[in-house]
């Protein structure tokens, strides 16, 4: 048993942080510093020099296009990439759909879609909750008829995370609305967001950004080629994109990154009278974080180093337990972070920060972002399985109750 | 010891409810942010028609004498429908600081046009580098012949940049920190020198940067003794936070009964996600924060006439730090059981969240009075 | 709406304060201050000082040797009771059979009981939980079965508080086996302990007290002029007892004077080289206890304050807001008392103090006892329902879920 | 980075784990609490016959070079069945200051008996006004021409009344808190001046208040340079930090394992217990803790040997603190969980309770730690 890094990984950290010190273009790392959602031109431009190098696609096999790293390695990249800080590289490419068709694909959708896919050719999105099913995903009625050798899809996707960017969505339908059981009767289908009968809606977040979408789908016809796995056992292929090895899930980097973000600004602002890094109550707040933090960081070395052991699509049932604690501790540090900002945190001024400065001078602009950032992942606990949904996954399968 | 309220008191808060419930739905509330002030002018009137706006001032001054118990009953009214008007800066804070240093002349000449709707003011304290302390004032007070010059800036001053009179403290002696040596002056906003620029918050409600460059301003306009204004600035913001925490109360009212609206509606895996015990307990933890939260709000409305300052300061700490921690329990705890559409624009409860994530932010944060009340731990 | 004490409820509170100053033996406001739970004669000796005074039976109406306080008055006599400190007067003498039978009972049974409860000529218990009807009380199985003008009870009790000093027990018991609902068919019994065919076994708990019992029934004879209210409606009477106005639930005057102790004794002990009452981490552990408890203890006023516009045995649902948040505060607050105490909280030295004192000396006394009541308060959060069951009480009750 | 046992690991797990499954039963248990000494020194034999009592011990003095992962392995399985013998007092902290500071003549003199079973130690540094300061010593060593004379009290020695000889801490130089000037000594418990009372503690272990009277003790019995302890009983704290912290998973393992039991058994309204979703969701976050806290423990035992002394310190309090606030819930929470029954000293939960509450007050409880962590925030 050993904590430490193998040397070997050491020195792939080392690469790795250096290759985005050198590569990470100036512009999008001070945007990311000040703590601004990453613009979807940044995530293209930084992920596409991380597919030169060969890591965009950092968990897929080398056959494929990926770097072929071990669990351990994936992690260490994620970690740096998040600790830079520069954006992530767009999980619906290449943590959900390119393991899907790697898995389950035919060769033809290999080839065409796997190599784009990495260098964000297309930007991807997915068609999995609806207005009735959100937790409840196997309520899902968005319909596809089978004519011919296409599908017709009629129905509603909702919360689809950057539709409005996206070339192609994959997207769970029902082929066969008399199955016994609802997760029979389920397929799996790449559409091309520039059918005919596909409409767009934007749905603003309470952090004022526009990151979600309805997707409205009105006689959409998909070749039945596009369909990914057999008709009407989509749902193993969902279990499998949702259940496969999560690593980065706990976004542990992020956390780190806040907490050293909110402590180089409480060393700039006060609190009576003195630097608010001096403050014991925030001193405390931030020792009790990073208590947290390490905690959680070994228990997600534990469990990545078990990743190798298992067979792919098995989750760790433990990986439940990285999202409950690393989400909270995305929001704690979130919330760190506008605490910091105090009164200034609370304005919203990005418009009038972008235009033409005029007096008086507004800003700083970290502050306002740190509360944009800390509204945005309320949703943190929310997403790809509620904290209760955790809850109840790990009763069953750890606890057996 | 008693809860009860008077006749009085009753049938102001049915009246005020009445009123908004009249003109405060959600659609409409939006239309009042698109308009130019981001308030509703016509509703303002309203208040003054009410006696709203002169509620706390004496009846010389076209006022009705009310105490703290009457502006929490308002505020908790606003706070159930996310009032946008500048209730809080012109009538409590500004309010307040004239009530307590103006003199004569300053109060026949402001709180009467403020009680029937025709003046609105903002109190201009805050600072840029001050965060939340009291004593760290920049703006400098320079006496000349004919009053004082103004030179400094003022920073998220709510409601500054639509108010017709500004309430700005400066330093007229000292260092920065230095409890001596702060004055608090009435100042025009079109005055000469004064730059303001305006921007929505977080919530939606309105605030201003605001620059003062050799700001002229008359001998008759300093409030109260040159120099002793901490004082005063003290009482202003406890007044504010009494005011505030009550508002904050009434919006947590309003997202608990989201929350149970919503745990009994939506249905997922074939039944009401309500029927959920997990979630029912977390409904039940979030009701007893409220409900301790509405306690601390009582508390600090029931402090803010107490005689001893240290007295009154303490628990009115406490109070805000109580009622801070609950409505980020119960805000945060209402979008979590409202899953996806909790953290759409669209839907109600996210714009409670950031209303009482502003308020805690005021005044000092739970973390912020909780340092100081550990340092009298003894 | 306003939140001080009327002049009255001062004076009062001064008369209150000065008797038990001027009447409570020094011996027992000693072994109170060191955190000892009362012994029976200490609970004794002091409840009929208070008897003297008229206040024992502190919630009775006037007619029966109560004071006939109302319940603000009730609420400052029981915390300034605590706060002395001074040992509680018998809850279950006085705040349940005492209200019982003044509801239910018989002339001759409020006759016969009522003033020896209050004066604690009887030491009463409660036969209610069964091994299996703990929060699940209506699945009690201890059977009466009539013969002529007695009773015949067999069967087994647990839990019994103090059985084992009682002289008497109200007892819920099954007489009819065949009632359709399970609320139906119980009655409420007077049980006097020294019947043939009662066994009383000890429970002894984890902070090594004997306050529980185990209590067996073997064919004990009860006469039926010893049941209170009607037969097989028994349930009523325990509805009554278990739900009827709850002053004092909280017990904010025990925590209140365990924040005041431990801050007493942090003033003496010393943390990183200073005294812990200087300690950062330690003054804001209590700075947040007093924010907790100045919030509990003006809720309590609302629910106090109420309690006289309610009608009796309804109670005010928000009592379950005041036990859950109480008993949080009496095992936060004996948790404090016992952090300070730190290693020399947690020998187990009772006996040796009380051993002719040889060299090396041990104790402190009150670190020791310290960790006796953090231990013996873990029940707090079970007993009278436990806080899980509370909060489907509040499930129900208010929201209506 | 890998958390596989090397064979040799899992040998020694599974050897310890049969060995205390035929001879730890709770009733067991019981029986050597009943034994003179409060533990059972037959099975302390066994230990040894296992090679257990010298484990980490160099093989020259008949030990078997384990590292700190042995030890938490072995402390880990003590932990499950809450072991009664002086296993830390004796082998982890006593033979890590030998290990560290001890001559070749007193390695050789005391190690290999303590291997062989034939003699127990106690590490007596505490003291009474000390609480938990490793610099608060006031117990003096005076030189003399044949050595020391030893004056002073220790306080809550772990196994200080039964062990055969202590390692005492006494200043040589310097004021209280000083952290120069202190020195440890190896004390026969039979020397005159040497006065011991033992008492059970919380969890039914043994432990002692030491007088010390004018103790002599020869030049040779002097352990590391004069006045130069501090960093040993450093090493010392944090390898007992690291080998209890397992005992404390050990017993958390065992606690959670008992809840589950007990929900799925316990029946109230017609079902199991464990069907109430709030009870499922505590179980899952007990899980989580005992998860989180076992991965505290790890860090610490893979840091004992960290060479960089703030590096090391910084850690092993960060594991101190996560296991003591995971084990303060786990173990709260279990006996809530269980009600009445949990309450009770017939049944096993409560033991284990005990166990890890004195744990987390040994060495400096969570409070402490997490003050003195924050006093590096910058």
């Amino acid at each position: 048993m050993d904590l430490r890094f193998t040397a070997a990984e050491l020195a792939l950290r080392d690469e790795i942080r250096a290759f985005i010190r050198d590569r990470l273009p100036d512009d999008i790392r001070e945007r990311m510093r000040l703590g601004y959602a990453p613009r979807k031109e940044d995530t293209v431009r930084w992920q596409r020099i991380l597919n030169e190098r060969g890591w965009a696609a950092f968990n897929w096999p080398r056959d494929y296009g990926g770097p072929g790293w071990t669990p351990v390695e994936r992690m260490i990249f994620l970690e740096e990439n998040q600790l830079a800080p520069a954006p992530e590289v767009s999980s619906f490419n290449i943590t959900m759909i390119g393991p899907v068709l790697i898995q389950f694909g035919t060769e033809e959708q290999k080839r065409r879609f796997l190599p784009r896919a990495a260098n964000i050719d297309d930007w991807w999105c997915q068609g999995f909750s609806e207005p009735g099913a959100g937790s409840d995903l196997a309520a899902l009625k968005t319909a596809a008829k089978r004519e011919g050798d296409h599908y017709v899809v009629n129905g509603q996707k909702i919360w689809t995370s950057t539709a409005h960017h996206a070339d192609w969505c994959f997207c769970l339908v029902r082929t066969d609305p008399a199955a016994k059981k609802r997760q029979e009767g389920i397929s799996f289908l790449l559409i091309d967001m520039k059918t005919p009968g596909i409409t767009v809606r934007p749905i603003v977040s309470i952090d004022g950004s526009h990151h979600l979408n309805e997707v409205f789908f009105d006689d959409v016809r998909v070749p039945v080629a596009m369909r990914v796995g057999e008709e009407n056992r989509g749902w193993d292929v969902a279990k499998y994109l949702l259940g496969h090895e999560r690593t980065g899930i706990a976004r542990l980097g992020k956390s780190k990154e806040r907490v050293t973000f909110a402590r180089e600004k409480a060393r700039e602002v006060r609190a009576n009278g003195r630097p608010l890094i001096e403050d014991p109550a925030f001193r405390l707040r931030v020792a009790q974080l990073e208590v947290d933090i390490k905690a959680l960081e070994i228990t997600q070395f534990r469990v990545v180093s078990d990743y190798a052991k298992k067979e792919a699509g098995k989750p760790d049932p433990l990986s439940s337990a990285l999202k409950i604690k690393g989400t909270e501790l995305l929001q704690a540090t979130t919330e760190l972070a506008m605490d910091v900002g105090g009164p200034l945190a609370m304005p919203d001024w990005a418009q009038e920060l972008e235009a033409l400065s005029n007096e008086p001078e507004l800003g700083p602009a970290w502050a306002s972002e740190a509360t944009k950032s800390y509204l945005f992942l309320r949703a943190a606990s929310i997403y790809g399985g509620t904290n209760e949904i955790q809850k109840n996954i790990l009763t069953k399968a750890v606890l057996g109750l | 010891m008693n809860f009860d309220l008077s006749d009085e008191q009753r049938l102001l808060r049915d009246a005020v409810d009445r009123l908004l419930a009249d003109h405060y739905g959600f659609a409409q509330r939006r239309s009042y942010l698109a308009e130019p002030e981001g308030w509703s002018k016509s509703l303002w009137s309203r208040y003054a028609e009410q006696g709203l706006l002169g509620l706390p001032f004496a009846e010389e001054y076209g006022g009705f004498g009310g105490g703290a118990i009457e502006t929490m009953l308002v505020m908790e009214a606003f706070g159930r429908v996310l009032a946008l008007e500048p209730y809080l800066a012109t009538v409590v804070l500004s309010g307040t600081a004239l009530s307590l240093a103006g003199s004569e002349a300053q109060k026949s000449a402001i709180l009467p046009p403020v009680a029937e709707g025709r003046m609105t003011l903002a109190f201009a304290h805050g600072e840029r580098q001050a965060r939340y302390d009291l004593t760290d004032v920049l703006t400098t007070a320079r006496p000349t012949a004919g009053g004082w010059v103004l030179d400094g800036a003022k920073s998220v001053v709510a409601h500054g940049g639509g108010a017709d009179r500004l309430i700005v403290s400066a330093r007229i002696a000292g260092e920065r920190d230095d409890p001596d040596g702060i004055g608090l002056f009435l100042v025009d906003a079109e005055a000469n020198g004064l730059a303001r620029r305006s921007y929505p918050m977080r919530d939606g409600t309105q605030a201003a940067e605001i620059a003062l460059h050799a700001v002229e301003v008359a001998r008759d306009d300093l409030l109260g003794e040159p120099g002793a204004a901490l004082p005063i600035i003290e009482r202003v913001v406890e007044a504010g936070i009494a005011a505030s925490s009550a508002e904050a109360i009434g919006a947590m009212e309003a997202m608990h009964a989201m929350t149970l609206e919503y745990l009994k509606t939506r249905q997922q895996f074939g039944k009401p996600i309500g029927q959920n015990q997990a979630l029912q307990h977390r409904a039940a933890e979030m009701l007893i924060a409220l409900e301790e939260g509405r306690s601390m709000a009582m508390l600090a409305a029931m402090m803010v006439e107490e005689p001893d300052p240290a007295e009154r300061a303490r628990n009115i700490a406490m109070a805000k730090i109580g009622v801070g921690q609950a409505s980020r329990f119960v805000a945060q705890n209402a979008i979590q059981l409202h899953g996806g559409i909790g953290m759409t624009e669209e839907y109600a409860v996210g714009h409670y969240f950031r209303r009482v994530m502003v308020i805690e932010h005021m005044f000092g944060d739970p973390t912020y009075h909780l340092s100081r009340l550990a340092e009298q731990v003894q």
